[in-house]
């Protein structure tokens, strides 16, 4: 698997790190090398929380990435921050619920989704960031859905309720994600992204 | 072994304990605070001692008590903090006391920022305080290797009897990698039979101290302690060096985590078939001067990258002894150059050494 | 008739005013503001006695009182 | 309708950075309350400090420092030195003023330089994520204290007011607190006191405020209220520790 | 003949480097035979500070540290953490433990180490030539408040061992002064008890010793003795100032 | 203009107030308490103000507070005060504050000695404290050197807007010599009529802080700040050489007193006709590389004399870009390098050269 | 008989042994020392009572004191 | 004149500091180059107090002086350590009221006096350092007696009874260097020391 990474942006309490953290386990779990690079606010309230995880077969070189390959954004103000500086052709996960405003990037695959909608249907009120986690995932299939879902309740093990919301909202997103043709730009221009998608002895996936 | 996803932060301090270091004192400041929380959950399961000192002044005289009772002990700080501490270390060089110090660089000078940064290169490497002597500089570039200079550290600051410092940049203490520790689980105790003050049953009593009223007496101590940094200069430099195997152009210099950012930048480069080669030290003091001259004597140009104004700059340029100019890409404040920057500029002398070819 | 005004965008929900009111009448909207903050807001007006403990109690200066006429302190602030 | 009670000129309108329920706003408003009812904003000069209100600076509507971290006495002591016409503030929390501030508060107060401290103990490091401060309450959980503030370790909490009152140089001294709304209005009247001394160049002036940390209590803004009243209140008696001779404020007003 | 008072075992017995008169002398015998007293001499470890009493080290016959100006509690804190088995004491002057040294003292007192700090205050910076200290007397000429000093400017002594009662955390706390005979007497036996309650795991003791600096005085030091009763003792009033709960030493041996 | 006979520490004290500072703040120390003892004589005549403060950390941050004011304001210490005020030194650079600090140097580390020694030279002009700034740095060779550099701190500070530091070896300061005072009298009113907090009445307030929430804002601050101590070292920069007019085989560099050790090596030779040059920065910092590098491409051989571990010779190594292995004598603790030790050295020298020839 | 010792290499002649005694019967001698100091002696060694107040005032711990048979003490020192 | 310098040596108290600063103001004011450099001692009480004076009619280069040109000594301890270090030579005035001890250097002249015993014969019981300067004046003529005396009465002209002892005491001392023939070595070979014994443009002095 070559090197690729996520940029997850939202504000503090959106759960964004979080977010990043399950997946660099479920990299991990998998053997991969992983880095997981929050950028820290200033020493101050609330403000912005995002995380770069980097994933990789053989080694993360620079952990910092100024473009990432792609991204997941929670809301407008880290969208309109974010979204311009994804690679060109890279994904770029929107979740509506709080972004709701119109906005595209013409060289980008964008896959826009409800995600606190989706996350409120299947009872998962707090879970908006596995919703997104599970929609970059089913879409990018970096990692399995398998090996993210065991992440996850491999580290709420002690919280069942949680647990369960949890994979209630990853699944929901994953699904999404994975049949998903994101408007607009290259949806179906699969081989411009930078994702190697479809890597078998790392993802152990029996269906896509 | 088992690879466990950590932070920087938690893994050192982690690594500490596995290297039997079961005493810390320190004072909060971002961004190392997951440091002394790690410790004060930690060290009272394995029967350590964890003080919340009043202030960085404190620590380090704290630090001073606890290593001249012949005990490992760390601290750790970020860079107003560390300033804080001048004082202290410079006793703790004085009176030749094993300790670790780890620096999370935050973005100076003053209070500036808490953002990632490299801005006390050179409160680290040289004249971190008054007096004549040196601080044992390591810095790592992954949490891995965080890990394994932690451990390091503890090893030089005992053989050779001086302060160590663990200098990261803000990022390696947040970025959570997967490490593994060694088994260690308790180091050995401290060899502080001859020195360490532990009541004088049956001797005579010792002292630790950093006064010399006699002049002469000062100055030959003086010299024997340079000795000691002489023997560390030549038995503990280290660097890393990346692509340097073939021929190369342009030859990058960075330390810790920008390190990562150029080698990033040369695996860009690589698929164009451009060499780029990089020196990492990871010995900051002593800085490994020699490797760094024959990297450099192997190249046309040098870059050199930073997270500061150019901090590392005086040492490069030491060790090209007028060989090379060396450009620099620095930015600071908590900006970080990017792998694009480093690309860029590549290109600019790639271009510069065409023009001069042609 | 004493009434008081909320900054709805400088209010941070943090329920202090509500606590403070001695006629409980107010109480977080279900709106969210510019801030993503349920913010406070008066349900029941006419009671306002224009005592002002709301206003004192925010700690995010949202609060302005207002009333016609004389005014009775109960206490001295200003 | 007529305003009776709104902004206080001494503050700019913007929303502050604070989290919600944190009492930090509120000595805030008491401070700029004063300096407009005393009238001295154009020669005020506020000394912020590194805690959570370390942008102090940018909601005070006068002339600002911000300084180094425990050392707000020590610059506002220069600053007041050198220009004994100038009103000087200083605005601290309480690991900044009773960890590694001990020594600059201490001897200000001694020198009797002419400053007025306002000191917001939360009995707890807000900015750096709550870890345990000299003020924490013993049993109280913090990020460095996970089983709670051990006395045995740690020893009990630093009375900074009651320490200074001890001293023999004269001072104004006093330990308010925003737990209710009762004791807001004497802690503005206290603190308006304080800028008093000042002003009329008498004395050191201290105002101990306990204010809230809801983040790091892990409390809600209102529990955090009752958590001052019942946990700080028994190591943290209220009132007025120490007033210079024979001046005591109004005293006819308020007890 | 019998040998009823001579050189305690814990001092060396070369000449001492302090000027004719100078008490420092004393107080260093006091804490010497306190540790013969109580047969800790193999487990004890001093911390020795900068002033005049720089060298103490060379004076006691156990392990020594000799510590950062000011610092000799952190150093102690940091020593007695590690090995609780130690005892220590720290042997600071006024400059050193009042001025610089404030907020060791303070926080080590606060957090309830269980070390022992005997602090010599002379009233001045004895070492460096005289300058005022925190703890000068009003009136008194240093070197560097050449028309003595002003409370105006500087303030009152700072009374440490006042403020370290203050604090909330159990512990030990007497001045006593070395100006006459029977107040070394008094002094011998409370020194003896600061060390006994670490001795006794107790807590922290802090004993404040009045002494003279002839030199820097300008006085005669048989006028030193009577400058101490004159000048000082109105300042810094003698006697045990706050002791352990339920534990006061041998109460009945003195009130 | 009469010649006084003064001590350096005094010479320095009322070179301030002639340079219109009537502000002092200070913690005790020998060397230098002729100092305070000074100003807190003259002050109170002059209509200053002297505080003794509490410790050096405190007065770094009460010239913090004068100096925000707007008024001249200067400290002193020595070496352990000066690490102590370590932080403060970088809060007054990021908060662009003119003060001048004066450093006269005892023997380090820790607490060491009290004897003159220049030991600090590293931690004045390298790494004075963490991020990325500068300390200007003066040294004075002679008691009206001193005096003069003094004055001229106070402009450099007050022009530039960055804190200076006037830097002597315990020597300068205990010496008496015959001294002449400019006229300044008082100096001009510092000119801080747009950033010093003076009351904001008729104004919009005002700010003095280090503190840059905005990475982007505190990376160009620290650029402008840069490009302030360029103009300082295009300016400012200062050196003296002697003896350097003529050929010389052999080039002493030296700084401070050990220049005059050098002086009166060089006067022994030449008795002997033996020519021997010598170079003497007297801004530490900016160091005078380029006229460094011109007076030793003359030399055949350079010799570095100071009274330390070889703390300059990074900066003569830089300036000689490798041309020449840079020799060196060093005496610390309190101990100082003789006229004989460096006669010595240059005959060893000379020798070399001699045989090289043949 | 009480008597006492004094060590005139180690005496410094402050005299505060002479004043702390209660019998007024210590003096400097007008020798000097190896210190340079005229240095403590006994005048009138009959009436020594052997208190050791001396002893116990002397900054140099130059003072010993020695006594024969039963030594009452009128104070507890030891 | 060429350069020369003296080191006055003794203990804290004996006012070896002081007779050194009385020549370097009489030197000044007869518009000579001067450098006074003590040599403090530790942070300690007591123990030695030594000041070296350099003076020159053009420049004083280092006032830094390991093997001075000549020696005033108080007392036994300063003979011993900076005996040996005077240059070959050089001069050497000794109290011997406090240096008793026989001592000799076989390359310098040696003036030895009881410059304590001579200081209360002229009831200046503590000016024996202005003794020991009056007789290095004497002997070495760098500075005529009127030079010296006006200094000493410049410096304590509020003291008058200090004043007269002083000059007594400087006086006698001068007597006895002026007419000295000091044992042993070269007590006649004057040429051999380098100091210059009659600048008359800066002595002014009308007889030696
Ligand atoms: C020298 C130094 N040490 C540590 C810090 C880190 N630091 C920033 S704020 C703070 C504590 C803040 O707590 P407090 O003063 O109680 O203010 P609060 O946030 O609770 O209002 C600390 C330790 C620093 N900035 N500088
Ligand atoms: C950091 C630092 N600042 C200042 C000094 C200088 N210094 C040495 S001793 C001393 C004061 C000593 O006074 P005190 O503690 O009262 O002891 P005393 O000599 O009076 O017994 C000072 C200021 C120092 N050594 N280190
Ligand atoms: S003014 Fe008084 S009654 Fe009216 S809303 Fe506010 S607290 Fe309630
Ligand atoms: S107190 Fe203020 S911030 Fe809190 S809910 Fe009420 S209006 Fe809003
Ligand atoms: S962390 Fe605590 S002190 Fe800081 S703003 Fe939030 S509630 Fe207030
Ligand atoms: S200077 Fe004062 S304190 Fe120091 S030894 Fe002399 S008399 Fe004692
Ligand atoms: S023992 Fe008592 S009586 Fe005898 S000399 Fe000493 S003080 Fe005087
Ligand atoms: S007290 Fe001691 S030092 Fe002083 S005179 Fe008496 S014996 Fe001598
Ligand atoms: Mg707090
Ligand atoms: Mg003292």
């Amino acid at each position: 698997m070559n090197t690729t990474d996520v940029l997850f942006a939202g504000f503090g309490g959106h759960g964004m790190l979080l977010a990043g953290k399950l997946l660099a386990q479920a990299a991990v779990n998998r053997g991969l090398q992983v880095s997981w690079l929050p950028a820290y606010g200033a020493e101050m309230r609330g403000g912005t929380a995002n995380v770069t995880v980097c994933m990789s077969g053989s080694r993360v070189a620079s952990p910092y990435i100024e473009h990432p390959a792609s991204l997941v954004v929670m809301n407008t103000p880290s969208l309109l921050k974010y979204g311009p500086k994804v690679k060109k052709g890279g994904l770029i996960v929107i979740n509506t619920t709080l972004a709701r405003e119109p906005w595209t990037r013409e060289d980008c695959p964008v896959l826009s989704l409800p995600a606190g909608d989706m996350a409120r249907e299947v009872g998962a009120w707090k879970s908006t960031n596995l919703v997104l986690l599970g929609a970059w995932a089913g879409y990018t299939g970096v990692l399995s859905r398998d090996a993210i879902v065991e992440t996850i309740e491999e580290q709420f093990s002690m919280k069942h309720a949680v647990m369960n919301a949890n994979v209630a909202a990853f699944d929901t997103g994953f699904r999404q994600g994975a049949t998903a043709r994101p408007a607009p730009g290259m949806a179906n221009e699969v081989d411009s992204r930078t994702l190697d998608r479809g890597n078998a002895h790392l993802d152990h996936r029996t269906a896509r | 072994m088992t690879r466990v996803l950590m932070k920087g932060n938690e893994a050192i301090a982690e690594a500490a304990i596995r290297a039997g270091c079961l005493h810390f004192f320190g004072y909060p400041i971002t961004p190392q605070n997951e440091i002394p929380e790690y410790f004060s959950r930690r060290l009272p399961q394995v029967g350590g001692e964890y003080v919340q000192t009043e202030s960085e002044v404190a620590t380090s005289n704290m630090i001073f008590g606890a290593a001249g009772v012949g005990v490992r002990v760390m601290t750790s700080s970020s860079s107003p903090g560390i300033s804080l501490m001048s004082e202290g270390i410079s006793y703790l060089a004085g009176a030749d006391l094993p300790v670790v110090i780890v620096n999370m660089m935050r973005a100076g000078p003053g209070l500036a920022g808490i953002l990632p940064s490299q801005s006390d290169y050179a409160h680290a490497t040289r004249g971190t305080a008054h007096g004549d002597f040196e601080l044992t500089v390591l810095a790592p570039s992954s949490v891995q290797e965080a890990v394994d200079l932690t451990i390091l550290s503890f090893q030089i600051a005992e053989r050779y009897r001086v302060p160590v410092m663990l200098l990261g940049d803000g990022m390696i203490g947040q970025m959570m990698e997967p490490v593994e520790f060694p088994e260690l689980e308790v180091g050995p105790p401290l060899a502080a039979d001859d020195w360490a003050l532990t009541g004088c049953r049956g001797r005579e009593p010792r002292l630790v101290s950093s006064l010399y009223l006699d002049p002469v007496e000062l100055n030959d101590k003086n010299y024997e302690r340079y000795r000691r940094y002489a023997l560390i200069r030549d038995k503990e430099t280290r660097f890393d060096t990346y692509n340097c195997d073939g021929p190369y152009d342009v030859l990058l210099t960075a330390f810790g985590v920008m390190a990562r950012v150029c080698m990033s930048a040369i695996d860009e480069l690589a698929k164009e078939g451009i060499r780029v080669g990089l020196f990492r030290p990871i010995t900051l003091n002593p800085f490994p001067e020699d490797a760094c001259r024959s990297a450099i004597a192997r190249a046309k140009r040098v870059l050199d990258v930073e997270m500061n104004m150019g901090q590392m700059l005086v040492d490069i340029r030491l060790a090209a002894r007028g060989s090379h100019d060396i450009d620099f890409i620095g930015k600071c404040g908590g900006l970080t150059p990017s792998v694009e920057d480093v690309v860029e500029r590549v290109r600019v002398h790639l271009a510069a050494i065409r023009a001069e070819e042609r | 008739m004493p009434a008081i005004r909320v900054a709805g965008d400088k209010c941070k929900g943090c329920e202090l005013c509500c606590v403070a009111c001695p006629q409980k009448i107010i109480a977080l909207s279900d709106e969210i503001n510019t801030q993503g903050f349920r913010y406070a807001r008066v349900v029941d007006a006419p009671r306002c006695i224009g005592c002002g403990l709301c206003a004192i109690s925010c700690p995010d200066l949202a609060i302005e009182v207002y009333a016609e006429g004389t005014v009775y302190q109960f206490y001295s602030y200003h | 309708m007529q305003k009776i009670f709104s902004h206080p000129c001494s503050m700019i309108e913007d929303p502050l950075h604070y989290c919600p329920g944190c009492t930090h706003g509120i000595i805030h408003r008491l401070v700029a309350e004063s300096i407009d009812e005393l009238g001295i904003r154009e020669r005020a000069v506020g000394v912020s400090s590194v805690g959570c209100s370390v942008c102090t600076y940018k909601y005070f509507r006068c002339d600002m420092f911000q300084a180094s971290h425990g050392r707000a006495p020590a610059v506002a002591t220069g600053a007041k030195r050198c220009r004994p016409e100038l009103i000087l503030f200083c605005y601290q929390g309480d690991g900044d003023l009773a960890a590694i501030g001990t020594s600059e508060i201490i001897h200000a107060a001694n020198r009797g330089e002419k400053i007025t401290c306002i000191f917001a103990n939360n009995a707890v490091y807000g900015m750096t994520g709550g870890q345990m401060a000299p003020t924490t309450i013993p049993g109280q959980r913090t990020s460095t204290t996970p089983a709670g503030r051990r006395v045995s370790q740690d020893g009990f909490p630093l009375p900074m007011a009651e320490m200074l009152a001890s001293l023999r140089t004269p001072g104004y001294v006093a330990r308010v607190s925003m737990h209710a709304p009762s004791e807001i209005i004497r802690a503005k009247e206290i603190v308006r006191r304080a800028f008093l001394h000042q002003v009329e160049d008498r004395c050191f002036s201290f105002v101990e405020c306990l204010s809230t940390c809801p983040t790091n209590w892990g409390l809600s803004p209102a529990e955090s209220l009752k958590w001052i009243e019942r946990e700080m209140l028994p190591y943290y008696p209220l009132g007025e520790l120490k007033v210079p001779d024979g001046k005591t404020g109004d005293e006819d007003e308020h007890n």
